[in-house]
């Protein structure tokens, strides 16, 4: 019994707690605080994000002479305190006050505590797998656990839900037909013998697996074309139940698939692969497919008129980046691309945890309903407001750091489209995010919203720490940049060299303590002339405007977001027609294709696979 | 009285919006105001506001002497005074029976096409502001500003010239006038090429102007469209040759048309009729120092000057399209009712309204500076 | 219905204090010569006079090289030239506009008709005396007055505005009842613009013995006042 | 600490100077504007007499918290910026920041902007706003391919080593005549960031009277136009830095930032605007293009 098993004991505890007691008027409290135990314990093996030697689980389990193991490593660490942190800042939301309206509203907030907290415990079985055997048990523990979120809410989240899990299986199908060629292969799970034994596939087996895999986990991740399921999955789940699922859940996929395709397979041997007939390796390829991922998504959320599906395809979005930063397989790319898994999950947490607080108190997301909110809910707009300029990547923000990373690593690697594409990511994030908050904070407030206040305490303290977290991050990144250096020892890749306030280099170089500093020194000198010079400025009513000269009467509406960025709709508009139905609809097609695969599978080579099988399967009961 | 509310109150969820083009804003002309309900950035509904600028002219004038009006009129189209003057007087003349002397009517061209290329001179100037672009602006109303001189050289008046009265005009002109006249205009017409450089061929004006605001035949027929306007649709219609008055049916000019009746066809159109006013304004200059006589019939003493009781109509071609005068006497020294038929009434607001709906923000200020209405004389 | 004449009421001239500090008074007269030498005008074509601005404006007499710009907003203008006569629905949206305009904003009456109604004074439509409604700095007669008028006109104000003798705007917030009445008058009791002038009076301490009066609570019973939006926790 | 206390000082004194060459460089740009105009244009004095006078406005007028703090953004964020670009003899922090960094760091003010924009509730200030945001997306993506060549063209994001490696060889070392293609893509980018005619959507006037600044009088007019003269310093300094080699002393360093800023300011003057859709046809056409040959010409 170790500090891991302590952890994963603790967690499964919180969830057999929350479970049993969801009717209980205290159990979020308590979920809460049985999450920050978890913290502590995560903290205990602290050791790990500095540098610090793999802990084994004490577990050790056989099932019919195939052993499954666990254990932590840097990289595990890294995502488990995401995972955790995520989970106590919506775990906390939902605690309070919320959880009161909530039940009112027909909700049952201990059953979802209960679904968070399972799936922090499963994430944690998924981050701790020893081997491919268990990895799958976690992944597949994950994906239910992950559907019972989605489902809460009831009604249209459910088809959504029932979409994800379709999308999920055949992913499943897909990491199992993998993980059988494999087992065809090497004879072994373990993740020793795979590495051992990946120098000796052939090219053939490196491109079959990669895509198997890829296919398999970017379906969790929202990789282009898998990408269908998850913004309406993410945003019809209640309030900070999305903020936790956009914070994090995806962010599974891309950790098996570090784990998997980059540190087993290994993605040196993707860089020799050519595909036919083009100029592109399948490391190319992929790094096409996360620049897709960034562009398509963004974009699409750019046409959003509802918050939080904005938010949730701006999720799917940002994993490009994770993707693209890590493909790049130098120190500085890879260390952007890991660092934007933690500086993302806080925007997003924020961000989802402010929408929810705005929802909670005007009763709708579509932000044609929206607008004018600063004035009554000032502290939820700095939030908002802090999450946005993480999210666009604009200093001084952690979101800019991660970027920045990949940027500078896309110049040395000399890809000048892909940096294109990544910025193109970037600036239409700008433009949506602003729309996000024109209007929902900003513009002419509405009747309806005249009288309401700021959210409450219970709320708001959550929101404000991953604020400051968000803040902290991007002044001193070097915090993070230390977790971040230890999971790229133990993915194999060489650690970024790092200072507290970014990198430095011989040519071209981060600093952002010292651009911090002037930014905010700028900004004192800005209302240093605003506020010491001229004399101090009188508030006015908001209909007391410029409107070619006539009276603004409160009967008109002033206030738009239909069709926000107009000009530019003129010109993309076009593309957004029918674009994703096509890629559905070959998507199923390419389902059906996988599943006939796995059957094959089954039955010529091994029948030892319907073991694991039955395992899933009864794994699927007892959960379900 | 106060239909503003300034109490809040429920919006449906809409994606309109309103945007309110004027009366005091850059993107309209004068003191005028165009209402549009927006969604994105295309209108789907305008509402031309007007009266800011009534002063109940046709009310003013009944209360007027015959002669006193004379002073009154020009202020109804402010950029283009002088057609006013002269329609109103052809309709007194007409009703009194007055016969107007030929040299009178050689000045009254004069003064027409004067202030014609005047006009036209600031409306594309305009028309470019609305566009972004400053500099023909900068140039044609200083440009327009040699002709003012020549209008106070002639009458002592910059705009409003109150020149002409009922019986003729109010004095001849003045030594060396037609000298410098065809001096100024040989600089104008020199400068009509950098125009074409610097504006009327600009490819990005060509391509913002090209196919906004789209008025077919039929329309322009149907909404009483008139002048330049109604001739970039292909029709060619002008007073001037069709209902000749004064000594237009011994002048040699063309009449220019365009096929688009889009903005940028009614731009060209004034452009070519700026070429077509200089060579009418030689014509007059070379055949003025033959034509003798008096300028002016005289009339008996005008404040108790009784004009016969009847009615009478005129019209000419002004620079915004046909106007015309609808005057009736009772035989007493004041008109008895006074009927201004302007062609930018039609222009600002039913025109306007129509050709708005459909058309982008970036458009609007566009559609309206091409239509050249003079919201003054909308209003009246 | 208050129709005393305001012309010999002077603006209550507080003593004006000489601050001790030499410095604050070399500020002073800075801002004043820079107020006098950047002048924003208004972009509204008001009336007929407004014909006689472009020329003033463009190449050949330039008012730019004196400071003198058009704006677009009264948020944005120093100067409002009223160039002609105001129909009554035109004064509203003058008065809405003047009242927007951030002071030390001055107001210019270019024609006859913003004296004494000019060629319209008989006309049923039109506001006859300017300076009732609001408070103007300077008249330029004429009809209309040509643009070197206009152009020397602008330099008087200039002047003024240099030895800090523009002060009409001060008139409106002291005598702001004097105004509200003659409004009221023409408008009706239930006159009202969005903006604060009463709490703007306050808030710069420009408030002046005339500021309330019987007027202003005729205003303040038939409106509910526009309070601006406060941050609220 | 020398150094620490140095770089301070740096970084103190380049936003004053930068303020004073913009607002030179505002001067110039209306004289030259004037000169076009057939007209004498304003005195000397006349950008500061303006910022002085909007700042001594009796009464301001705010529609709240944001609208200050907007105003505040969009001049700090410049501020902050100027201390990145160097000038001779004073490196500030460009050795910290870099150029992607400097880019990044531009879009602040116009956050900064927007933000205060929307708080107004002015249709005419958003349509404005969506519109600058979306002529930003347009011309920064055949800028950022710049940024990329030059960066790689110089095998580094830091501008004082560009500037250095520039002037070490002399004109022939020059961006612009080692990268000519990617000169004129960025000099087009720059004419468009500076948002000039044709690229003036989001002032238009005569649309939507004058976009973000419908509501902005007072110092916050004045905000805007100290941010303006920053910007116009920004823009023609980058753009010296990247491709003319930077300035080896102050003489040469105004002469080439005021020579590249006079260009896009002349063709200003003698175009109308676009309209949002055909301006963002048009960037995406011809500079991104001509960016992506000098690219390829680069990475050869």
């Amino acid at each position: 019994m170790n500090q891991l098993d302590t952890l994963l004991l603790i967690s499964l505890i919180t969830a057999l707690i929350s479970g049993l007691g969801r009717r209980h008027q205290l159990i979020g409290w308590a979920t809460a605080i049985l999450l920050t135990v978890q913290f502590l314990a995560l903290l205990s093996i602290s050791s790990l994000g500095y540098g610090g030697t793999v802990i084994e689980s004490a577990v050790n389990l056989t099932i019919l002479g195939q052993p499954l193991s666990w254990r932590f490593d840097g990289l595990s660490w890294f995502f488990a305190l995401i995972t955790i942190g995520a989970a106590m800042a919506s775990s906390f939301f939902a605690a309070g006050i919320w959880a009161k309206k909530y039940k009112k509203h027909g909700g049952n907030p201990g059953l979802l505590q209960f679904a968070m907290s399972l799936n922090v415990f499963t994430m944690l079985v998924l981050l701790a797998s020893g081997d491919l055997l268990s990895l799958f048990i976690g992944w597949e523990l994950v994906s239910w656990a992950s559907l019972l979120l989605m489902v809460l809410a009831g009604g249209i989240a459910t088809q959504w839900g029932l979409r994800y899990i379709v999308y999920a299986t055949a992913g499943a199908m897909s990491i199992l037909a993998g993980i059988g060629i494999i087992y065809h292969l090497t004879g072994s799970f373990a993740y020793a013998d795979l590495a051992a034994a990946a120098s000796t596939f052939s090219t053939t087996h490196v491109v079959v697996l990669s895509l198997l895999f890829i296919a398999g986990f970017g379906v969790k991740m929202g990789l282009l074309p898998f990408h269908l399921w998850q913004a309406g999955a993410y945003a019809e789940t209640p309030g900070p139940g999305s903020a936790f699922l956009g914070a994090i859940s995806s962010r599974m996929g891309l950790y098996a698939m570090l784990i998997v395709v980059f540190q087993l397979i290994g993605l040196g041997k993707m860089i020799a692969v050519e595909i036919p007939f083009t100029f592109l390796s399948l490391r190319d390829l992929l790094m096409w497919v996360a620049a897709f991922t960034i562009i398509f998504p963004t974009y699409t959320a750019l046409r959003q008129n509802d918050a939080r599906y904005l938010l949730a395809w701006h999720g799917i979005g940002q994993g490009g980046y994770m993707m693209m930063g890590l493909l790049l397989l130098d120190p500085v790319g890879s260390a952007g691309g890991l660092l934007h898994v933690f500086n993302y999950a806080t925007n997003q947490a924020a961000l989802f945890l402010a929408i929810t607080a705005v929802v909670y108190r005007t009763h709708t997301a579509d932000l044609n309903r929206l607008g004018g909110l600063v004035n009554r809910m000032p502290l939820t707009f700095l939030v908002l407001l802090v999450g946005i300029i993480g999210l666009a990547g604009i200093p001084p923000m952690n979101g800019f750091v991660s970027k920045w990373l990949i940027y500078r690593s896309l110049i040395i690697e000399g890809m000048p489209l892909l940096f294109v594409a990544t910025v193109i990511g970037t600036l239409g994030t700008i433009l949506s995010v602003y729309k996000l908050i024109h209007n929902t904070f900003l513009g002419q407030l509405r009747l309806e919203h005249e009288h309401i206040r700021e959210v409450p305490w219970s709320m708001l303290a959550p929101m404000l720490v991953v604020a400051t977290i968000i803040f902290i991050t991007g002044f001193m990144p070097g915090l993070v940049l230390d977790w971040v250096a230890s999971a790229q020892a133990a993915l194999g890749f060489t650690p970024l060299a790092y200072t507290l306030g970014g990198v430095e280099t011989a040519r071209g170089s981060l600093d952002m303590i010292w651009l911090c500093g002037v930014l905010f020194g700028g900004f004192g000198v800005g209302a240093l002339l605003f506020y010491g010079g001229g004399n101090k400025a009188k508030r006015v009513h908001q209909l007391d405007n410029y409107a070619g000269g006539h009276f603004l009467t409160a009967d008109t509406r002033y206030h738009y977001s239909n069709n926000f960025y107009a000009g530019l709709m003129h010109h993309i508009g076009g593309w957004y027609r029918g674009t994703f139905k096509w890629l559905e609809s070959s998507l199923i097609s390419i389902v059906s294709l996988l599943s006939g695969l796995t059957q094959i599978l089954f039955h010529s080579y091994h029948p030892a696979l319907f073991l694991l099988i039955t395992a899933t399967l009864s794994l699927y009961f007892f959960i379900g | 009285m106060r239909p503003e509310n300034y109490q809040a109150v429920n919006h449906p969820p809409s994606n309109e919006y309103e945007l309110n083009f004027g009366p005091n804003h850059p993107g309209i002309e004068g003191n005028y105001a165009l209402k549009v309900k927006l969604q994105g950035d295309t209108v789907v509904e305008a509402r031309a506001d007007a009266g800011y600028l009534h002063r109940g002219f046709e009310k003013l004038m009944e209360d007027r002497l015959w002669i006193q009006n004379i002073s009154l009129v020009p202020r109804i189209c402010v950029p283009d005074p002088v057609p006013m003057e002269v329609c109103y007087s052809l309709a007194v003349e007409e009703l009194a029976g007055l016969e107007l002397p030929e040299r009178a009517q050689w000045l009254r061209v004069l003064q027409l096409e004067l202030s014609r290329i005047a006009a036209h001179l600031f409306y594309f100037g305009g028309h470019a502001a609305t566009t972004g672009m400053y500099t023909p602006m900068y140039w044609g109303v200083a440009d327009r500003d040699l002709l003012l001189d020549l209008f106070e050289e002639l009458t002592g008046g910059r705009v409003y010239s109150i020149y002409n009265m009922p019986g003729g005009v109010r004095q001849d002109i003045p030594r060396g006038f037609l000298q410098r006249l065809s001096d100024t205009l040989d600089y104008i017409e020199g400068r009509l090429k950098d125009y074409d450089n610097l504006f009327f061929t600009n490819q990005i004006f060509v391509k913002r102007a090209k196919g906004i605001g789209i008025i077919s035949q039929e329309q322009a027929l149907e909404w009483s469209v008139t002048g330049p306007n109604l001739r970039a649709c292909g029709l060619e219609f002008d007073v001037r040759r069709d209902d000749p008055y004064l000594i237009y049916d011994q002048l040699k000019f063309d009449i220019p048309t365009e096929h688009g009746g889009d903005a940028w066809a009614r731009t060209l159109v004034r452009r070519l009729e700026m070429v077509e006013s200089i060579s009418i304004i030689r014509q007059v200059i070379k055949a003025l120092p033959d034509i003798k006589g008096p300028v002016r019939t005289p009339i008996p003493n005008p404040l108790a000057w009784r004009v016969p009781a009847g009615d009478s109509y005129a019209r000419v071609e002004s620079s915004k399209g046909e106007l015309a005068y609808y005057v009736v006497s009772n035989g007493g020294d004041k008109p008895y009712r006074v009927h201004i038929r302007g062609p930018s009434a039609m222009h600002a607001v039913q025109v306007l309204e129509k050709l708005a709906v459909g058309c982008r923000v970036e458009d609007v200020a566009q559609t309206m500076f091409s239509l050249d209405a003079c919201p003054p004389e909308v209003d009246r | 219905m208050s129709n005393t004449d305001l012309s010999n009421i002077e603006v209550n001239q507080k003593p004006v204090a000489k601050r001790s500090n030499p410095f604050a008074n070399v500020f002073n007269e800075l801002v004043s010569f820079c107020r006098s030498r950047s002048m924003f005008m208004l972009h509204y074509c008001t009336g007929c006079g407004a014909i006689e601005l472009p020329p003033a404006m463009t190449s050949r007499f330039d008012m730019e090289r004196l400071g003198i710009q058009p704006m677009v907003t009264p948020r944005q203008a120093d100067i409002l030239l009223i160039t002609g006569y105001v129909s009554i629905k035109t004064l509203k949206r003058v008065i809405l506009t003047y009242e927007q305009m951030g002071a030390p904003k001055y107001v210019i009456g270019i024609c006859s008709c913003t004296v004494n109604g000019g060629m319209y004074w008989q006309s049923y439509a039109t506001a006859k005396k300017l300076d009732e409604y609001i408070p103007v700095d300077l008249y330029i007669a004429g009809c209309m007055p040509r643009p070197e008028a206009v152009i020397e006109g602008l330099q008087q104000l200039m002047a003024k505005i240099k030895t800090d003798e523009a002060n009409s705007w001060k008139k409106y917030y002291e005598h702001y009842d004097y105004y509200l009445g003659n409004q009221q008058h023409l408008f009706g009791n239930n006159w009202q613009t969005p903006t604060d002038i009463i709490g703007e009076a306050k808030t710069y301490q420009l408030e002046g013995p005339n500021t309330l009066g019987e007027h202003t609570k005729i205003l303040e019973s038939v409106q509910r006042p526009l309070e601006p939006l406060e941050m609220k926790l | 600490m020398q150094v620490t206390l140095l770089t301070i000082m740096e970084v103190i004194l380049m936003p004053i100077v930068a303020f004073i060459i913009g607002l030179f460089m505002v001067l110039m740009m209306r004289k030259l504007a004037a000169r076009l105009q057939r007209r004498v244009g304003p005195p000397l004095f006349q950008p500061l007499f303006d910022i002085v006078k909007l700042y001594g406005k009796q009464t301001q007028i705010s529609h709240g918290m944001i609208h200050d703090i907007g105003i505040i953004m969009a001049v700090g964020g410049y501020v902050a910026a100027e201390a990145l670009l160097p000038v001779p003899g004073m490196d500030g922090i460009a050795a910290k920041g870099g150029l992607i960094t400097l880019a990044y760091l531009t879009m602040v003010p116009s956050l900064g902007l927007a933000l205060g924009v929307g708080q107004c509730a002015n249709p005419n200030g958003s349509i404005g706003i969506s519109r600058a945001l979306t002529s930003m997306l347009a011309y920064d993506i055949p800028f950022i391919i710049v940024i990329f060549g030059v960066a790689y063209q110089f095998s580094s994001t830091n501008l004082v080593d560009i500037i250095a490696t520039q002037q070490a060889g002399g004109f022939s070392t020059w961006g612009i005549s080692e990268m000519p293609v990617l000169a004129v893509a960025g000099l087009f980018a720059m004419h468009a960031s500076l948002g000039k005619q044709p690229f003036e959507i989001y002032i238009a006037p005569a649309e939507i009277a004058t976009g973000p600044m419908v509501e902005m009088g007072g110092k916050f007019l004045g905000g805007l136009f100290v941010m303006q003269s920053f910007q116009l310093y920004t823009a023609s300094v980058l753009y010296v830095s990247l491709f003319l080699g930077g300035g080896e002393n102050w003489i040469t360093f105004l002469l080439k930032s005021f020579g590249v800023l006079a260009i896009p300011v002349v063709i200003a003057y003698l175009f109308p605007r676009y309209r949002t859709d055909d301006l963002v046809r048009l960037v995406w056409k011809w500079p991104v293009m001509l960016a992506l040959i000098g690219i390829a010409f680069v990475m050869n």
